[in-house]
């Protein structure tokens, strides 16, 4: 039989009429959209048991108590803990995609030597060589920890301990040379101040803790005509903070000095305050000159300053004249003002960037990217995270956020003590070691740091002071055993200790500081110095232009 | 009982630092694209800088977080959506996009006055190994879908189960808090039901600063903002920019 | 010569003349080379997304709905002749049908599958059949344009079935002959339909309550677009029709129809714009005075944004509404081709703007007072995906114009008007 | 003629039928074993479990452990009980280095499907069996089939193409929860059921 061309049209008339009756065609269409919605190269969440850790940050050295949430033990989710007495249930922006920080492409998983992947065990004996052939840094971006504690001991034979701190711990400085106590045991009193007069300080972007004065000032000032609390902030730009201050007075850029100097003279002239310190050498009129502003504008600000105390005055920086304005108002080491806030910190000595003479330098990983030492010697970096440093011969990678053990000591501005414990909640990648671990493997006789950690939960046990913060707030005169509190603190809890004594600063004043030319960076949140951030941090604020980022574009 | 669950913005206290939106992209596993921009970005709260036009000692500069404004009446998305992907959900008054159902023909983001929905032009990606750190309660969007803010539904789910597992019919409402409202350090994002006469969030609804963007449209928005500062009234109220040339420092492009 | 070797003469109508083969192809090669670039673009827009293309949050739509809504107005000419032919018994007017139907089908199918690039899952958009949302002007243009693009097709195949050589299949000839008389219902279902989707298409922009620039009070639930798109899509329609069949002369150096069809085409077109004329610019009367105020937004406000000043909303009444109109019903500069065309043509141009108006202008007008005003270039992926569609419709038109009897009376005698 | 036409049209349409209803399923799905040949029955009797809930537990914040995980099973199975092949397996290949069982789930839903155990047994006072069957009596583990497409197990759609006949443990397509939803009249919105 020959099939022709017809039948085979009719053949697929009826095979085309047969199909529409089976599954063929509506279960494709069916199936295909459900493809569509579960694109196989489309990343989905794990499955697994969600459970909810708090700990405390430990990037930067503010320390925010952090709830974690994980699933299958990854962390997916950051919130701040509302019970934390400092940061009050904030966190800065970029905490809140902390979580994601350990997958950044710029993670480092590898010992690298001058660029090339190395192995520790080649690192280690590079820097046995360099101990054996000459002295020693260490440096210390977050000093005060049970590793700065290692560090220390470490260096007291072969070296020289160094740290290099933020701004905001710089601008105590002034007050260590003056009233003979460490700058790491200074603080600012906000809490009972009623006028904050900022000299460029970022106060409501990121400065300190963050939680802790954006809390306050929405308590006390935020959408008050005549608030209880008054934020002066004296800046060249409309910053965030200017444009939420209950006054913006700008002023010329770098006339920090100069303005503190005017409004000094002006509130000892006026005997606004009782004479605390020496007049400074600029008329106000030279002031203004200085400044960009009139006279009477310096006036009523001097006036301004002296009607509501207590006030301080906060620097951006390391800036004397403004310190000393503090010591003119009678602020540091009064209430509302500059206060010490413990007995025990011992004084440090900044890094200064240019060393010269030192076989070898070690750079923790919690020294920030713009830190970059001008030296000659053998360069030991540590860093859970590229930020793009040439200058390091050796570039370690260390743990990233929740993956190691760690004290967290007071935060730098805070006006009382605080000792919390972050402990590891994350399985860190294999080839990852922190400084203080790889000196522990160098030399046995130092202590790990889960020892100081135990030695120094012991010692709070003992001086029973203070108040523990957890689930609830418990006095620590309450626990039993130290194991007690141990466990507390190692489940997020937060030792709190006594209010400070704000007497127990003295400064003494003889002569007006020389002006130092002040060159206040930008706030690190205004423009990022680091290049790493949060991959979601880098593209939301690209999208939303709220900051700008960092000129070199990054992930 | 029919919630209506919405927020009330204070403008005073934002000091636009942006962590509602961190938190915000955070929770719904929004992907950290390297070629975002603000054009074609994905940013379900967006914080956007705003000023009265002036230069100098007179300029003023404020915040306005903008995210879906869960229009209760004639919902312009619902309206437009061809194949119901967008919904007004009876119970809690949230307008639902459905991203798996949403076919991607972008009318709804026509529709939206307030540019508060989000296509999804490129396939979501994350750096290697990140995807382990994906909320588990949310599902990745893929390209071609538009989405925006669902009021962190996941949360709401949670707090229904952990309601259901206690025996509960009710939600306990400390455990339903949405993501920005919960990040944002001034507090200046109240949330909560504005069917409840006593709750805390409806009062401040109804106090007289508070008002709504667009509010002459008609849609009922259940957004509320409010502000002591006359300017940013005016700005956030009126159709039309203080001057010709753009008000807003969002640059686009 | 080539032609000799390759020839298709067995194909085309007896008694027709043709040019050779070989310069039939030559003529679309051009286009073929297009609409290969114009697949290749689409293929990026499907596989990549649509960041291929320029669009983003704020322009959600850009250069394809624009042009998709405007030849879609154009493909009017479809319904409406075939509503004047057999509707109102204007049977002068069937020696066009066979070209509006081509035309039409063309514009309806090209419009669907740049719809199916545009949208960002095609793969589901057969959701909207299956949870649709009656609320929904596109849930309307979606069911009318998928069922009329059914109409045009079962109206386009009758004309297929009478090339020479399909005729000689016997049940074709009766499938077509059976069809044929079918073509007046579906002469009705389509208009129906297009009535419905030209209308919801202005709708579309009509109900968006939330850009005042595009909303619109109405009558019932439809916004006064609705209506002024169907007067303006008729009215432009015939014009569409005139300008195809005028080219497709200059092209084959032929005289198609007797210049009496043009004019009394243009005329249909001229009468038309004139009440949509009117109709628009009470509309904008009310639009500006009362239904943008009544929601806070001052009528200046849409038109200080350069380039779309008023001189645009001028352009739209005047220079391609009011003039055309009456130079197509004016009796002398009807009777002149080349008055009649040009009117012709700015009649089109006038429905294009008017569409690119309501697509592109509602998008960039701010609606917060903190939004900016906002531009937008298309991509070349977008425009070399839609010059593929227009490549398509002078293959298909032409394939046509070779092969089918375009211009023969659609009784299949060979009545058709041959100049020269 | 026409006799000859009806024929080759039936043929085309009997080919049409046979391929889309015998071939085209066999097509679709692809068969997998699970990695472990685990008997319900045995634990129930054996180790005493009486209720579901031993094993696949929910927990006090609502949230739903579904299969147990490995730890659970190390409980009994630290070493191991017995000489089958398939204890031998589970001890040797996941308990003792502590990987995870990858069970396929017969009644996994996709992620952006969000379903809570807890609202479907404690409010609505569901029984396991009521949607998984007596499965949980079952002397085998089933067979797992999953659709090539759509990578959802056959379970979702159901054994019959037809989705006609469906024994209680198949047919968990959304539809299917509309139904239910409706017979029971509970409204709840697209995000009640979905991420």
């Amino acid at each position: 039989m020959k099939v022709t061309r017809r039948d085979l049209l009719v053949w697929s008339a009826g095979a085309a009429a047969g199909l529409m009756v089976t599954p063929v065609p509506w279960k494709l269409l069916d199936d295909s959209s459900i493809w569509s919605q579960n694109w196989p190269w489309i990343p989905q969440p794990m499955r697994g048991p969600v459970e909810v850790k708090q700990t405390c940050c430990s990037l930067c050295p503010n320390g925010c108590g952090m709830r974690v949430r994980m699933a299958a033990g990854w962390p997916v989710g950051v919130a701040g803990v509302s019970s934390h007495p400092i940061s009050r249930g904030a966190l800065c922006p970029l905490g809140f995609g902390a979580h994601q920080l350990n997958w950044h492409p710029q993670r480092l998983r590898t010992v690298r030597h001058r660029g090339i992947p190395s192995s520790w065990s080649q690192a280690q004996s590079a820097f046995t060589r360099a101990c054996s052939e000459g002295p020693v840094v260490i440096i210390d971006g977050y000093p005060g920890r049970a590793p700065s504690s290692v560090f220390e001991t470490f260096s007291q034979k072969r070296g020289a301990y160094r740290v290099a701190v933020g701004s905001e711990s710089r601008a105590l400085a002034p007050y260590e040379s003056w009233g003979g106590v460490p700058s790491a045991a200074l603080g600012y009193d906000l809490e009972n101040a009623q006028t904050i007069v900022s000299f460029g300080a970022p106060l409501l972007d990121g400065w300190g803790t963050p939680g802790r004065f954006t809390r306050l000032w929405a308590e006390r000032a935020a959408g008050m005509t005549d608030p209880q609390l008054r934020l002066i902030q004296l800046e060249a730009s409309l910053s965030r903070t200017a444009a939420r201050a209950w006054q913006w007075i700008p002023l010329r850029a770098g006339s920090d000095s100069a303005l503190a100097a005017g409004v000094a003279r002006v509130l000892l002239e006026e005997r606004l305050v009782a004479a605390r310190g020496p007049m400074p050498p600029l008329t106000v009129s030279d002031a203004a000159a200085q400044t960009g502003l009139t006279p009477d504008a310096i006036r009523d600000l001097a006036r301004t300053m002296a009607a509501r105390p207590p006030v301080v005055a906060i620097a951006a920086d390391h800036n004397r004249a403004i310190a000393a304005l503090n010591v003119v108002l009678g602020s540091a080491g009064a209430r509302g003002g500059l206060v010490r806030r413990s007995k025990r910190a011992q004084p440090w000595i900044s890094a200064d960037p240019a060393i010269a003479s030192v076989r070898a330098m070690l750079i923790d990983s919690s020294v920030p990217w713009d830190f970059a030492p001008q030296t000659d010697a053998e360069v030991f970096r540590f860093a859970a995270w590229d930020g793009g440093s040439s200058k390091a011969d050796w570039l370690l990678p260390a743990p990233g956020f929740l993956e190691e053990l760690t004290d967290v000591p007071t935060a730098p501005t805070s006006a009382i003590e605080t000792f919390a414990v972050a402990s590891s909640l994350v399985k860190a990648p294999p080839q990852v070691q922190n400084a203080a671990q790889f000196l522990c493997s160098l030399d046995s006789s130092l202590s790990t740091t889960e020892k100081i950690i135990h030695a120094r939960c012991q010692e709070l046990f003992r001086a029973r002071k203070g108040t523990v913060i957890g689930q609830e707030a418990t006095p620590l005169a309450k626990f039993t055993s130290v194991q007690k509190l141990e466990e507390q603190l190692w489940k997020g809890a937060v030792w709190v200790g006594e209010p400070s004594q704000p007497e127990s600063l003295r400064c003494e004043l003889k002569e007006w500081p020389a002006a130092v030319a002040s060159s206040h960076p930008e706030s690190w949140l205004t423009r990022w110095p680091e290049a790493v951030l949060p991959p979601l941090a880098s593209k939301l604020y690209t999208e939303s232009s709220l900051r700008e980022m960092p000129e070199k574009g990054n992930a | 009982m029919s919630a209506r669950y919405g927020m009330v913005i204070d403008l005073d206290r934002c000091t636009g630092c942006g962590s509602c939106m961190m938190a915000c992209a955070a929770e719904n596993n929004v992907p950290p694209l390297p070629q975002a921009s603000a054009r074609t970005g994905l940013t379900p709260m967006l914080v956007r800088k705003v000023s009265n036009g002036m230069e100098g000692v007179a300029r003023r500069e404020a915040f306005i977080p903008i995210m879906c404004m869960h229009c209760e009446h004639e919902t312009p998305c619902v309206r437009v959506c061809p194949q119901q992907a967008v919904e007004v959900d009876k119970a809690t008054g949230i307008v639902m996009q459905m991203p798996q159902r949403c076919l991607g023909c972008r009318y709804c983001m026509t529709a939206c006055p307030y540019h508060a929905r989000y296509f999804n032009w490129r396939d979501p990606a994350w750096p290697s190994g990140m995807e382990k750190s994906l909320n588990p309660g949310v599902a990745v969007r893929m390209r071609g879908v538009v989405e925006k803010c669902n009021m962190c539904h996941a949360r709401l789910h949670s707090a229904k189960e952990k309601a259901a597992a206690a025996g509960r019919r009710e939600i306990d409402p400390a455990d339903y808090v949405p993501a920005c409202v919960e990040a944002c350090p001034t507090g200046a994002i109240r949330f909560g039901n504005l069917a409840d006469k006593n709750d805390p969030a409806s009062q401040e609804a109804r106090s007289p600063d508070a008002f709504r963007l667009l509010a002459r449209i008609g849609t009922e928005p259940k957004v509320y903002y409010k502000s002591k500062e006359a300017w940013v009234r005016a700005l956030a109220e009126s159709t039309s920019g203080p001057s010709s040339k753009g008000a807003s420092e969002v640059q686009h492009g | 010569m080539a032609s000799s070797v390759l020839t298709d003469s067995r194909w085309i109508a007896r008694g027709e003349e043709r040019t050779s083969l070989s310069r039939f192809l030559l003529w679309l090669a051009p286009w073929a080379v297009v609409l290969a670039v114009g697949i290749y673009a689409a293929g990026l827009c499907l596989y990549y997304g649509l960041n291929q293309t320029n669009m983003d949050n704020r322009f959600a739509f850009g250069l394809w709905i624009f042009l998709d809504l405007g030849i879609i107005a154009l493909g009017a000419g479809a319904f409406f002749t075939g509503f004047l032919v057999y509707i109102l018994k204007r049977v002068e007017l069937r020696t066009i049908l066979n070209t509006a139907v081509v035309v039409g089908f063309i514009c309806y199918s090209g419009a669907v599958a740049i719809l199916m690039i545009d949208v960002g899952q095609p793969l589901r958009a057969w959701f909207t059949f299956w949870h649709p949302n009656t609320h929904s002007m596109l849930t309307e243009v979606t069911f009318c344009i998928s069922c009329y693009l059914l109409v045009l097709c079962l109206e386009y195949v009758p004309i297929l079935l009478r090339n020479r050589q399909l005729r000689k299949l016997p049940s074709f000839l009766v499938f077509e002959h059976q069809l044929h008389k079918l073509v007046p219902v579906l002469a009705g279902v389509g208009t129906l339909l297009s009535f419905f989707h030209q209308g919801s298409l202005g709708g579309l922009y009509g109900v968006l309550r939330g850009r005042p620039f595009a909303f619109r009070a109405g009558f019932f639930i439809w916004p006064s677009t609705f209506f002024l798109f169907i007067l303006s899509a008729i009215a432009s329609g015939p014009s569409f029709l005139m300008l195809v069949t005028a080219t497709a002369e200059k092209v084959t150096g032929r005289r198609l129809v007797p210049q009496e069809l043009f004019r009394r085409l243009g005329f249909i077109s001229g009468v038309l714009l004139g009440i949509y004329v009117a109709a628009k610019s009470i509309d904008t009367l009310i639009w500006l005075n009362i239904t943008s105020p009544s929601v806070g937004f001052a009528p200046w406000q849409y038109y200080i944004h350069k380039p779309f000043g008023t001189p645009i909303l001028f352009a739209e009444i005047v220079l391609f509404g009011l003039l055309p109109a009456f130079l197509l019903t004016f009796r002398r500069t009807a009777m002149r081709r080349g008055w009649l065309l040009s009117a012709a043509a700015l009649a089109c141009a006038g429905v294009l703007l008017n569409r690119f108006v309501l697509t592109v202008q509602t998008l960039a007008v701010p609606t917060l007072a903190f939004d900016e005003f906002l531009q937008y270039t298309p991509s070349w992926q977008e425009i070399a995906s839609f010059a593929g569609v227009m490549a398509y419709g002078v293959i298909v038109y032409s394939l046509s114009y070779r092969y089918l009897p375009l211009f023969a009376s659609p009784k299949g005698e060979d009545t058709h008007v041959s100049g020269d | 003629m026409r006799a000859r036409n009806a024929v080759v049209f039936g043929l085309g349409l009997a080919v049409a039928l046979v391929a889309g209803w015998v071939v085209f399923p066999r097509v679709l799905y692809v068969q997998r074993q699970q990695p472990i040949e685990f008997r319900h029955r045995t634990h129930a009797e054996k180790s005493g479990v009486a209720d579901c809930n031993e094993c696949h537990a929910l927990h006090e914040d609502g949230t739903f452990a579904g299969i147990p995980a490995m730890g659970k099973c190390a409980g009994c199975h630290s070493e191991r009980i017995g000489e089958s092949k398939a204890e031998a397996t589970l001890v040797d290949n996941f308990i003792k280095p502590g990987h995870e069982t990858p069970w396929l789930v017969y009644a996994r839903q996709p992620a952006n499907v969000w379903f809570s155990h807890a609202i479907h047994v404690k409010r609505a006072r569901l029984a396991c069996v009521e949607c998984h069957s007596t499965y949980g009596e079952s002397d085998q583990v089933r067979v797992y089939e999953v659709n090539r497409i759509s990578g959802y197990s056959r379970d979702i759609w159901g054994h019959s193409m037809s989705r006609l006949r469906r024994a209680p443990h198949e047919g968990m397509k959304m539809s299917d929860c509309e139904d239910c939803h409706r017979w029971q009249n509970v409204e709840v919105g697209c995000l009640g059921c979905h991420e």
